[in-house]
């Protein structure tokens, strides 16, 4: 399998999803934002960090940039596109995606491990998950909050979009074990081909027991062929 | 413009030092001569009150490749790796605006870490404030944090530990002090020093704007009613722009094109032109029609001085600029070649084709003046404190009490806000004695703690001094590190008060010894003056930032209760010191007395043996034991994990209250398998060392005979209580 | 019940309702990151004729006051004690209604 | 130097810079969480009166473009393309000089 993680100015777990996918033995490719054609790819990553420094809104200007029509076209022919953090936020900014990442209800910055539970594992990107399995997982953001028109959130359940969603411990899905206020706890969606994933916690995080735990792996592995 | 007294004052210059710059120059001064005089000259660039105690400290050592005097502290941890580190402090400007303060806080000590070639790894600070009930207190707390968090997490580089603490004597001077700590290879450190003549200065990075300027004269002069009117410039830190220096500066590295890199830090392009040629003994010529500014119109005067962020000076080798350039346009980054290199030993500015300033280089460095200030000994109260005289209290409500206190509780609240684990190398976060980060792609981690004592080092300045090194050192110990040197931030007050001046001297004398015997030597630190308002001077808090070396990764120790029914054991001497406790404190308002005495011989002793038990795996969890005593110690270690713990009553010691709730020194808790005794006891026996088996692990109760019962899940209820509602 | 009545009364007599905007700007001279980043995105995609763009803050408020002097006092402390960092920042109020 | 020529013959003939300013508001129905924040704030300080804040973006933009009708259409496309975000925000512009 071969990969690409684009890099944008700002980009700062590239590294990080560099390290996981090696690690999870794809062929991957890092491609700076300023170039124009993308090496051939099956996965297409944009990494979590700050892309031109979250100004404006988060991924609004890296939306702008020329890599990103790239981007489109490839998911457009049915490549498959993993948007974490930072790269969801940027697919919503360029419309891959639907609905927008706003503020946390807090208003600060949250990094933390949460649980999120697996809705769909029925998608190339989730389906080494159980359904219902509940993992652990870290998030880092400002703007993590999901929101979206109802229209698109009843299309979101009818086509059963949505692959994560924030619970806790024991997996109940509520006000409570929502870490950033979003619509219905989503934490990660899909488009409706199914093959752009946005999600806000961090699978290239969990990969590695000694920093943490390997909830992240079969992320990763659902989508080796 | 004719320079007056009032002009010279504004300069925070006194007048006998105006009559020595004339003396160097043989002139006087032109305006932007004394701006360059009055940045390097202060207090925060020319170390003139603290220089002669600060030459006494150890700072040499097998594992020390650079000490202090570079932009940070430079060591060894084998292989070809090395680790660059340094604390700063931005108490003044955090106090005027907490998060921009913090932030740009955060950026300068990043610029200090990789402008010497290492990739930063991890970020600690330290952090004051007043009295919670002081109004100012909770949205300086709110500010500098998210500003700390809002730099770190933006430019993608984990803020892992640090300290945060609250006393009325920072209720007008906060102290925001901020630690970077980066990786490098052994044979690719870049420094300061200008080499060669005519090789080309280029300013790469941010545009220069009326920033801060004499910022640098700020951050050294005492506050008085109207600095919240004086308003300067205040600087806003751009971690976005940053981060791109910082890829620019680390791609340019790779090569050999740089012959010298210095960051604009406090007084921008004067310190750090300064600084290269003085240390290369050199001239440097700039032409400041070449600074790229930001602001239309701006003068010399205010382009020496700014303090714009997030820029750079290099020295290039020759013939290198094209390929430099292609880099910092890769990143969209200014670069442009200011000037160059002279042999003239001046510092000479030019503007629109004429020389503006000429000064001599040693006048503003080596020139600069130096203070023997005169300072007196600490008449420390040694009153002993009677406990039996007290009015009497339960344990448990005692313990509660330290718990639930703002200076105790769990600082989630803080360190949530946060990024711990970008870059994936956090082993060990915040939370901890010492965080643990993993060197990329290796077997092998550094432990990292920052650490300060202040109501100890205003009661007995030497004791203070060598505990905090010790508190440090066994943070670090505590983890599984072996220790290997520190960066340390002295915030004092006024210098040229004489009672400030000796708690100065008596705390670095204090270090000093605490560092000498542990060798465990000063690479970096920074040192904060006039920290105080209108006479009133804030307690002496000098903080150790410490790093150490876990050689060969496994699972770092960390403190919380592993298993049921394991064996807990105190290591050191208990002696009930309960003067200047946290127990009094928070129990009885009452900070008297000697801090507990420090006993080098112990603390080395003990903290070694403890690393032998780790390198033998036969420890399970391990915590040391500070401020609030040993029964706190063992209720962080219950309260973060499903186990809790039944201590025995002390056999010997008269009074409960001292044995659970006295500071000393040189302690630990640590928690063994039970099958593992004998071992244990026999490295204990054959290094002697002083324990006591205090107890066992115990599902879901902290429990102490007779005198307390209590839930795990409450505890840790007490302990995150009072950030959720403040 | 009486608190409830009270209330009720209270925003009768209250009912014309008034309407502000506060403007947030970045102070002269105060570096002002975002908007250097906009500018340069907004030059790439072939705005050449933008000479400067600065990015501040706005704040539509309703207030339940129909005294206009007693309003702009309220919505002037609003901006002190919260809205506005006087420090970097400097604002405006505007009456929308 | 033809450069230098063109360019100041170019900045002179388009003396009378307009400035604008833009409000971006975020849509009606899209949640607003500083908003939220900001306005709980406000009441727990005390500001009773307050009866809803909204928090938005502001710009204050500079362009070297003397034709009116020209200028608002550039700021108008500079919105549409990046400034604001379409799907949730609102905008306004209007003209300071
Ligand atoms: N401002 C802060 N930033 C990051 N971590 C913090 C901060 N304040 C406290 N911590 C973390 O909270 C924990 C407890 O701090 P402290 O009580 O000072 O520890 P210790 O007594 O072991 O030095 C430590 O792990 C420390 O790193
Ligand atoms: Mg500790």
């Amino acid at each position: 399998m071969k990969s690409s993680v684009i890099v944008f100015p700002g980009s700062n777990c590239d590294r990080d999803i560099a390290v996981a996918l090696e690690k999870m033995q794809f062929k991957n490719t890092m491609v700076w934002h300023k170039e124009t054609k993308l090496p051939k790819s099956d996965l297409i990553v944009i990494p979590g960090g700050f892309s031109y420094g979250d100004y404006l809104r988060s991924g609004a200007i890296a939306g702008k940039s020329l890599i990103i029509n790239e981007v489109i076209k490839a998911a457009n022919s049915g490549c498959l596109i993993l948007g974490i953090c930072n790269g969801f936020q940027i697919l919503t900014e360029t419309g891959l995606l639907k609905g927008t990442l706003l503020r946390n209800k807090n208003l600060k910055f949250i990094n933390k491990d949460v649980h999120i539970k697996v809705i769909n594992n029925n998608s190339k990107f989730s389906k080494k998950y159980n359904e219902n399995q509940i993992l652990k997982i870290n998030i880092a953001h400002n703007e993590g909050n999901y929101f979206t028109d109802p229209e698109h959130l009843i299309k979101l359940q009818d086509e059963n979009l949505i692959v994560f969603k924030y619970c806790d411990e024991d997996g109940n899905i509520n006000e409570k074990s929502n870490p950033n206020g979003s619509i219905n706890n989503i934490a990660g969606i899909l488009n409706s081909k199914k093959n752009i994933l946005g999600m806000m916690p961090h699978p290239e995080r969990m990969v590695d027991e000694i920093i943490s735990n390997k909830d992240g792996v079969n992320l990763f592995s659902s989508l080796l062929n | 413009m004719k320079i007056n007294n009032q002009i010279i004052e504004k300069h925070g210059l006194k007048l006998e030092e105006y009559e020595s710059i004339k003396k160097l120059l043989k002139r006087e001064p032109n305006l932007l001569e004394l701006g360059i005089f009055s940045a390097m000259w202060n207090e925060h660039c020319s170390y003139k009150s603290s220089k002669i105690h600060l030459k006494k400290l150890p700072t040499k050592g097998r594992q020390v490749i650079q000490g202090p005097g570079e932009n940070a502290g430079v060591i060894d941890i084998g292989d070809e790796d090395a680790i660059v580190f340094k604390i700063e402090s931005h108490n003044h400007p955090s106090f005027i605006e907490p998060y921009q303060g913090a932030a740009t806080g955060v950026g300068g000590i990043l610029r200090d870490v990789f402008t010497m070639g290492a990739r930063p790894i991890a970020l600690l600070n330290s952090i004051h404030f007043g009295s919670p009930s002081h109004i100012k207190t909770k949205s300086l707390l709110n500010g500098v944090v998210s500003g700390i968090g809002g730099y770190g997490n933006c430019i993608g580089i984990p803020t892992v530990a640090g300290e945060t603490k609250f006393n009325e004597t920072y209720n007008e001077n906060i102290l925001v002090n901020a630690m970077a700590v980066g990786h490098a290879k052994k044979n690719k450190i870049f420094y300061s020093k200008a080499k060669g003549l005519n090789k080309s200065v280029v300013y790469v990075g941010s545009k220069t704007g009326r920033d801060g300027i004499h910022g640098a004269s700020m951050a050294s002069a005492e506050f008085d009613e109207n600095s919240e009117e004086k308003k300067p410039t205040v600087q806003v830190g751009d971690p976005f722009t940053e981060k791109l220096l910082m890829e620019a500066c680390l791609e340019l590295m790779k090569d050999n094109s740089i012959i010298s890199i210095q960051d604009m830090g406090a007084a921008g392009l004067t310190s750090s032109s300064v600084e290269m040629a003085s240390k290369g003994g050199l001239g440097i010529e700039l032409k400041l029609d070449k600074v790229p500014c930001r602001e239309e119109n701006m003068t010399p005067y205010e382009m020496m001085l700014s303090e714009s962020q997030e820029r750079m000076l290099i020295i290039l080798e020759d013939d290198k600029e094209k390929e430099a350039k292609k880099i910092f346009d890769k990143w969209d980054l200014d670069f442009v070649i200011i000037g160059k290199t002279t042999d003239t030993n001046n510092l000479t500015l030019k503007f629109k084709n004429e020389v503006v300033g000429e000064i001599p280089i040693e006048a503003l460095a080596s020139k600069a003046p130096l203070y023997d200030r005169k300072w007196s000994k600490k008449n420390s109260r040694k009153n002993k404190i009677n406990i039996k005289s007290l009015k009497k209290i339960k344990i448990e409500d005692a313990l509660i009490k330290i718990l639930s206190s703002p200076n105790h509780s769990n600082k989630s609240w803080i360190t949530n806000q946060y990024d711990q684990s970008v870059m994936c190398d956090t082993i060990q976060k915040s939370g901890s004695d010492a965080a643990v980060i993993r060197i990329h792609n290796k077997d092998k981690a550094i432990a990292v703690s920052v650490d300060s004592s202040a109501n100890y080092c205003k009661s007995h300045p030497i004791t203070g001094g060598k505990q905090i090194v010790c508190e440090n050192w066994r943070n670090l110990t505590a983890v599984g590190a072996k220790p290997l040197a520190i960066t340390n931030c002295l915030n004092f007050g006024n210098p040229e008060n004489k009672e400030i001046m000796g708690e100065f001297a008596e705390c670095l004398e204090g270090i000093k010894e605490a560092c000498e015997f542990l060798n465990y030597p000063v690479v970096s630190g920074n040192v904060s003056f006039y920290n105080g308002t209108n006479n009133k001077n804030i307690y002496p808090t000098p903080v150790i930032g410490g790093v150490g070396l876990i050689k060969k990764l496994s699972q770092p120790i960390s403190h919380n209760f592993k298993k049921d029914n394991s064996i807990i054991i105190l290591i050191g001497k208990t002696f009930g010191h309960i003067e200047q406790s946290c127990f009094l404190k928070e129990n009885y308002s009452i900070i008297d007395g000697m801090p507990p005495e420090v006993n080098l011989v112990n603390e080395k002793n003990n903290g070694e043996c403890l690393l032998k038990l780790m390198n033998t795996n036969l420890i399970l969890s391990a915590h040391d034991i500070s401020s609030g005593g040993l029964i706190t110690t063992i209720s962080e270690m219950a309260l973060t994990s499903n186990y809790g713990a039944k201590i025995n009553k002390p056999k010997k010691l008269t009074n409960i209250f001292e044995y659970f709730f006295g500071e000393d020194q040189a302690r630990y808790v640590i928690e063994i398998e039970r099958k593992n005794l004998p071992k244990v006891e026999k490295i204990f026996k054959e290094n002697n060392i002083y324990y006591e088996n205090i107890g066992i692990t115990q599902k879901n109760y902290l429990e102490i005979q007779d005198e307390l019962k209590i839930n795990t899940k409450d505890l840790f209820k007490i302990n995150n209580e009072w950030y959720n509602n403040y | 019940m009486k608190l409830i009545l009270e209330k009720l009364f209270q925003s009768n007599s209250k009912k014309n309702k008034l309407k502000f905007s506060i403007i947030v700007t970045l102070k002269k001279d105060v570096l002002d990151p975002q908007g250097k980043v906009v500018q340069n995105t907004l030059v790439n995609l072939g705005m050449d004729d933008l000479k400067s763009i600065r990015q501040g803050k706005h704040f539509e408020i309703d207030l339940n006051e129909s005294d206009e002097d007693i309003a702009i006092k309220k919505i002037d402390e609003m901006c002190k004690k919260l809205l506005v960092n006087l420090i970097i920042e400097d604002y405006k109020i505007n009456k929308i209604k």
